[in-house]
């Protein structure tokens, strides 16, 4: 039951699921959610990949370094999201099609 | 079998988690599912011997998750999400509509379509090379963090630093 | 596999017996055995919780010269079963406008970080349910749960009352992990292991191996730890997310009966945690300060009581604090947070790792009286 | 003595660094500074002094010198050099000039700090006065023209505001004004030289110019149909005109005793009008080989005698002083101009020392009285002793009177002048020069003396003036700077007699050193000279050079050192006849201002009086003749061709050109441009916009979709 490849469709599944909530969803905190998911995908690869296949930590190093990623992705996405409030009011992501003001 | 047990728990509570996600309409309660798929990706980190990961894994993203619903709220408002029925066809901010959804579920499709592609090689690959006890990964994870990847974690520490100086001149509300 | 209850227990003749009903290596007695210890700690906290209503009213009576709760049973100790009573009979009131599934959801996840801490908590040298070789960092981890909990009581509430509440909720308990986990890092640091065992057991002997007297740094580090401790577990004088003065009743304004039984079982059961946690990384935990086998199975009962005795002794301090200092004000909580305990937190951790790169980790006592 | 750039440099630095440092943080320092200020100057002091007894005390040979060279910029490209190297060069005249510069300025610094003590701006004027003093050392430090010329502007400016430095008085700016702009004339003349001079030579260092006259490039040379030397030598005096107030620019030094006293005696009496003489003896072989001699002989001789005359009806004190230095100004240039290079330098350290004093006692009294005007004043000789004494001697310096420094050195010069425009063969017109001289000397001892008597002597004539007078009492900073000066205006200090002539010596023959050391650069020794680097240490050894050989020398330097004997006689008439005339006219002075038994002869004279006090009408001149009938009119013209002339036909007619060209262009811009060009463009990019805005869209989960859909099929296309 354990083996690579259950941990790759866990991975699969989290990951498309996370690109559908980045595709579907309007409201930017939800995008981030969804980058989120994506990312986790992503770095539950490595994990399993450092389990299964090369036999060492290096993959834990590179989830935690996602991990790492993923904070200073939020802190400053979400900086820029109240950026944009403060600006249009609203957080629809249809709102953000202009690069200035 | 307590291995398989926890497994099988834990990447029931990613997926469903993770689909709910997706699918509920409630921007609150898609946090509270993220939140349960991290916790649920987490008990992976758990299966595959993963220890300090998995605990940072919950340590991070707990706190990250309701900093995430706090914007959620503060950003939408919680109100209108709960007082007012959502349909399907409705334009509110934080869903996107069936046009959305069905772009969504098509590019999903062919993503996964893509992935199982790439995946239905990997027969060969999904050898369990390292079956042993498990032992804990505390240990090694902080010397290769101080000797062989030092670099990247030294770079992390400046990214961090600049994402917070960032994302603290970006929010500064500014006089016009 | 790390040290649980289960292993410790196999040393023992009566697990023999066990093993021949059950069958050697049975995942079923396993199970029974971690459910029947799990099920006892639940009882057990929960009761202490429970107590702690107790404690609180007659230690608040007593220092304001009242007499306190004394009716029901013995000096009125029954009181906190009659409490239970009261509110597990109470309706259940739940607002039109409330998000019903956070509603629910909130207080199950605050009982859920409080009790899963339970799982590392070092009541003794065998009964700990598991010695997680990452307990420290778990037990902080799954503790946080606890503020998305207060967070999502305040939300689900639909009102105004309860929404300050939960975001004064949730702001505090995240900036105030950051001094707690700073300074259990220190302890971190001075012991080389994040496994509660290993730190108990290198503060065996007498008082002064208590990590707590190891170096000044370790001190300021305790005394930091106490203070962000009370705030993550929104006591006063850190009760912002509670404060009835201007909230009403904070985020659990809405809630009745039983689930705010809930909230405040997992306050006082919270309490009692940091309590132990604190016992455990400072005070030397559940050591003797003499030298016992171990295996003789009655010594576990006596590390049990003086952890606990501990913790209760903190405890006590926790109570007699609300009960004498004035509560914050809001931007007060931030500061005193952002820029007294971080930085004192940081200095500790940079302080103590000097500390053991310059003395060679020996201790405040064994440089003065020697090995 | 080996001399690097370290040695040397602090002398222009000090003073400089003190006045970034004042002009920055001054108000933040204690005392705003003027200690700063003192310090800085006085370590520059101790610097010349080094310098001047390495010079002067048989150290080095006689003509040795300090040149040292770096590059300024380099603009060298293809076949041609364009390099431009600023650099010190200090020799015996050098060392002397910084010697008198900087003491003289510490002193000054010093009774400043007693003078000004009350000024509500004190901070700025030691600001103004370090940079004014560093751009002075920097000009007697430099090795050439053109750095001399950015000194100088330097020193412009700082006369500027120090003259302005009352700005609230109305007055004061004008005069600021006045003085920046008539010295502006000059000093384009000036820049016109050291083009004329850049052209020829392709450097305008000293040791190149001299180096070039000795090889004879400007024989020959024309420019404008007049020798090049003339026209070069012209342009540069005209630049000492302007700065030492000669005739006819003397005009704005009067008007510059507006300016707070310490710097009228710095920068308008001994300092900045002394570099005027300063570049025209640095350029003396310039002069010469452009036949000036004799037109400078003349300036100097209109000045000096004019200005005198002038002096005789003033009742400012600071007039009578302000006129006083132009007229010894004249005195100099005369000097230069009849060939007494030696006995002019002298005159020029001697001048310094002496008007320095002159001023500071005038300020002293003007800081105590708060008075200026003479007829006021009188009988102060018993309130300010002190002052007194030092203004005594300086005034006996300046009227000639033996034993003094006055003495030694313009009877020297008018020696020399009389040897050169009677004896010495000449058209006997140039006896004019000599003549103008010594009745310049007679009105000197005259007017300065009528200054003493009627600020001195006598019973006071304004009583509450008197009465609120303070007693003097010696204090470092207000009378000990002039007791220090006045020791110096002794003619000892500067040759080997009492006199100055060849009789009367006192100090033995060994002390006629400025004669040895100071002497008309003689050109053909620049000759093939190379430069030295900046940072080098001198290489040539000590023992290679002659010493300066300190003995009794006969041979006179000045014109024509073939003729002893009409030399001997010129000089012995001349020294007669100064001390004559210096007692005659002190003697005057008292009978008309002590005994009264001689009327003032205002009377007689009384259109010429009118003339005097008008000054001669030149301001009048200037401003109603100069500006109002000829550049005022000139400006008209200038207006009206450039409105009449050059705007309606040249722009005009242009623009109906234009027109025509306007029109053809209009054509071809609408037609070709505009319809084909613009409009098809237009229309090509709305065809390819209604594709691309399906694309370009500004959704960026539009973009992501693509951006996910790219991925995949590149995935499909590498894996099938």
């Amino acid at each position: 039951m354990i083996s690579l490849a259950s941990y790759l469709v866990i991975s699969m599944i989290l990951f498309v699921v996370g690109l559908m909530v980045m595709i579907a969803r309007k409201n930017i905190v939800a995008i981030l959610l969804g980058i989120e998911l994506v990312l986790n995908a992503a770095a539950l690869n490595f994990v399993a990949y450092s389990k299964f296949v090369t036999n060492n930590l290096d993959g834990h190093i590179f989830a935690l370094f996602i991990i790492v990623v993923a904070a200073a992705e939020a802190a400053v996405g979400l900086a820029i999201v109240i950026r944009f409030f403060q600006l249009k009011e609203t957080i629809h992501i249809d709102e953000a099609t202009q690069l200035r003001n | 079998m307590f291995l398989n047990t926890l497994f099988v728990m834990s990447a029931l509570l990613t997926v469903v988690c993770a689909v709910l996600v997706l699918t509920t309409k409630n921007i609150m309660h898609s946090c509270v599912f993220l939140l349960g798929s991290l916790i649920g990706i987490a008990g992976l980190y758990a299966t595959l011997g993963a220890d300090f990961v998995a605990v940072t894994q919950v340590m991070v993203y707990v706190g990250g998750v309701v900093i995430l619903m706090l914007f959620a709220v503060m950003l939408t408002g919680g109100k209108d999400f709960i007082s007012k029925a959502q349909n399907l066809m409705g334009l509110a901010p934080t869903m996107g509509n069936t046009w959305t959804y069905a772009v969504a579920g098509l590019v999903g499709l062919v993503f996964l379509l893509t992935n199982i592609q790439l995946l239905s090689r990997l027969g060969t690959m999904s050898k369990l090379k390292n079956d042993g006890a498990f032992e804990s990964t505390v240990n090694k994870i902080g010397h290769l963090l101080v000797k062989d990847h030092v670099l990247s974690f030294e770079i992390s520490s400046v990214l961090l630093l600049g994402a917070l100086v960032g994302a603290a001149i970006i929010a500064r509300p500014r006089k016009q | 596999m790390n040290q649980t209850v289960v292993s410790f227990l196999s040393q023992y003749e009566f697990f023999d017996h066990l093993t021949n009903i059950f069958g050697a290596n049975s995942l079923l007695l396993t199970i029974l055995i971690f459910v029947t210890f799990s099920v006892v700690f639940v009882a057990v906290a929960a009761t202490i919780g429970g107590l702690g209503t107790y404690a609180e009213r007659k230690i608040s009576a007593d220092i304001q010269m009242r007499m306190g709760p004394n009716r029901v049973g013995p000096y009125g100790l029954l009181q906190f079963l009659a409490d239970g009573v009261k509110m597990m009979m109470k309706e259940d009131i739940m607002p039109r406008t409330a998000d019903k599934f956070l509603f629910y959801l909130a207080p199950l996840m605050c009982l859920l970080g409080v009790f899963a801490t339970l799982a590392v908590l070092p009541v003794s040298s065998g009964f700990t349910l598991t010695d997680l070789n990452v307990g420290v960092f778990y037990l902080i981890a799954i503790s946080s749960l606890v503020g998305v909990g207060v967070f999502l009581g305040g939300y689900a509430s639909n009102s105004k009352w309860s929404m300050l509440g939960g975001m004064r909720g949730a702001s505090q308990i995240i900036s105030y992990e950051i001094p707690v986990t700073l300074s259990v890092l220190a302890i971190t640091l001075l012991s080389g292991s994040m496994s509660f065992g290993k730190i108990t057991d290198l503060q065996a002997g007498f008082i002064t191996n208590w990590f707590i007297f190891h170096n000044p740094f370790a001190f300021l580090a305790f005394i930091v730890y106490f203070v962000g401790a009370m705030a993550e577990t929104n006591r006063a004088p850190f009760d912002l997310p509670e404060a009835e003065s201007e909230l009403v009743s904070g985020y659990h304004t809405e809630y009745t009966g039983m689930r705010f039984g809930f909230f405040a079982l997992a306050e006082y059961i919270e309490v009692f945690v940091v309590s132990a946690v604190a016992a455990a990384l400072f005070l030397g935990g559940y050591n003797l300060p003499f030298h016992i086998s171990i295996d003789f199975l009655p010594i576990q009962f006596v590390q049990l009581s003086i952890l606990v005795g501990k913790a209760l002794m903190l405890y006590y301090v926790v109570i007699w604090a609300r009960w004498t200092f004035p509560r914050l004000r809001v931007d007060h909580l931030m500061s005193v947070c952002w820029k007294y305990l971080t930085p004192i937190a940081i200095f500790n951790l940079v302080g103590c790792a000097v500390w053991m790169v310059a003395f060679k980790g020996q201790s405040l006592a064994q440089l003065i009286f020697g090995h | 003595m080996e001399y690097s750039i370290g040695n040397i440099a602090p002398i222009f630095l000090c003073p400089f660094f003190a006045f970034v440092i004042n002009a920055f943080f001054g108000k933040k320092l204690p005392r705003q500074g003027d200690w700063l200020a003192v310090l800085a100057i006085f370590i520059s002091f101790i610097f010349s002094l080094r310098i001047f007894l390495d010079f002067a005390g048989s150290t080095f040979a006689t003509d040795y010198y300090i040149h040292k060279v770096f590059n300024w910029f380099d603009l060298s490209a293809g076949g041609q050099t364009f390099k431009v190297d600023m650099g010190i060069y200090i020799d015996n005249m050098g060392a002397i000039m910084l010697l008198m510069v900087t003491g003289v300025a510490t002193l000054i610094h010093l009774f400043s700090t007693w003078y000004m003590h009350d000024d509500p701006r004190y901070g700025r004027f030691f600001v103004y006065v370090s940079l004014f003093t560093s751009a002075m050392l920097g000009l007697v430090l430099s090795d050439n023209l053109l750095s001399v010329f950015i000194f100088w502007e330097l020193m412009g400016f700082c006369s500027y505001s120090l003259i302005g430095f009352y700005y609230e008085k109305e007055k004061a700016g004008d005069a600021s004004l006045k003085a920046f702009m008539t010295t502006r004339v000059g000093d384009v003349f000036f820049l016109l030289g050291i083009v004329a001079i850049w052209q020829l030579v392709g450097s305008v260092n000293f040791v190149d110019i001299y180096a070039a006259i000795a090889e004879g490039k400007f024989v020959g040379q024309q420019v404008l149909g007049i020798s090049l030397a003339t026209f070069a030598g012209f342009c540069v005096f005209m630049g000492t005109i302007g700065k030492s107030a000669q005739f006819p620019l003397q005009v704005w030094l009067p008007d510059a005793m507006m300016g707070p006293t310490p710097c009228s005696a710095l920068i308008h009496a001994a300092t900045m009008v002394a570099a005027g003489v300063y570049l025209s003896l640095r350029t003396y072989p310039l002069m010469v080989a452009g036949e000036l001699t004799q037109f400078i002989a003349l300036i100097g001789a209109i000045t000096a005698f004019g200005a005198a005359t002038i002096a005789l009806v003033q009742t400012d004190l600071k007039a009578v002083l302000a006129f006083s230095t132009i007229s010894q100004l004249g005195y100099m240039v005369m000097g230069v101009g009849v060939g007494s290079y030696n006995a002019a330098f002298m005159h020029l350290i001697t001048h310094a020392v002496f008007k320095a004093c002159l001023f500071l006692s005038a300020g002293s009294i003007i800081h105590s009285v708060h008075e200026q005007e003479m007829p006021k004043l009188g009988g102060l000789r018993k309130k300010l002793p002190y002052t007194f004494i030092a203004m005594m001697c300086c005034t006996l310096a300046i009227a000639g009177v033996p034993f003094f420094a006055g003495f030694v050195s313009k009877d020297r010069i008018l020696g020399d002048a009389l040897f050169w425009g009677v004896f010495a063969g000449q058209s006997k017109i140039w006896a004019i020069v000599p003549i103008l001289g010594f009745a310049g000397a007679f009105l000197t001892a005259f007017y300065m003396f009528r200054m003493m008597f009627l600020t001195f002597f006598g019973k006071p004539r304004d009583h509450h003036i008197y009465d609120h007078c303070h007693e003097e009492h010696i204090s470092f900073n207000s009378n000990v700077p002039l007791l220090i000066l006045t020791v110096f205006t002794l003619g000892f200090w500067y040759c080997g007699t009492l006199t100055g002539q060849s009789f009367g010596k006192v100090f033995g023959s060994k002390t006629e050193w400025f004669k040895i050391l100071v002497e008309a650069p003689r050109v053909e020794r620049f000759v093939g000279r190379t430069r030295e680097p900046f940072s080098a240490v001198d290489t040539r050894v000590k023992a290679e050079l002659p010493k300066a050989v300190y003995e009794h020398q006969t041979g006179y330097v000045g014109p024509a050192a073939g003729d002893e004997h009409g030399i001997h006689k010129a000089h012995l008439i001349g020294a007669i006849a100064s001390i004559f005339i210096a007692f005659g006219g002190i003697f005057l002075a008292f009978l008309m201002y002590i005994k009264g038994s001689v009327k003032p002869l205002a009377d007689t004279f009384s259109g010429w009086t009118t003339a005097l006090k008008n000054r001669y009408y030149f301001d009048d001149f200037y401003v109603g003749v100069v500006i109002q009938k000829g550049m005022i009119p000139f400006n008209r013209f200038l207006a009206w061709f450039d409105m009449g002339v050059y705007d309606r036909f040249a722009i005009d007619g242009w623009a109906k050109v234009n027109r025509v060209a306007f029109r053809a262009s209009r054509w071809f811009d609408d037609v070709v441009v505009d319809a084909i060009g613009v409009d098809g463009t237009g229309v090509a990019v709305n065809l390819f916009n209604l594709v691309l805005r399906i694309v370009q869209s500004g959704k960026i989960q539009f973009y992501f979709v693509v951006l996910i859909l790219t991925l995949a099929s590149y995935i499909w296309t590498i894996n099938l």
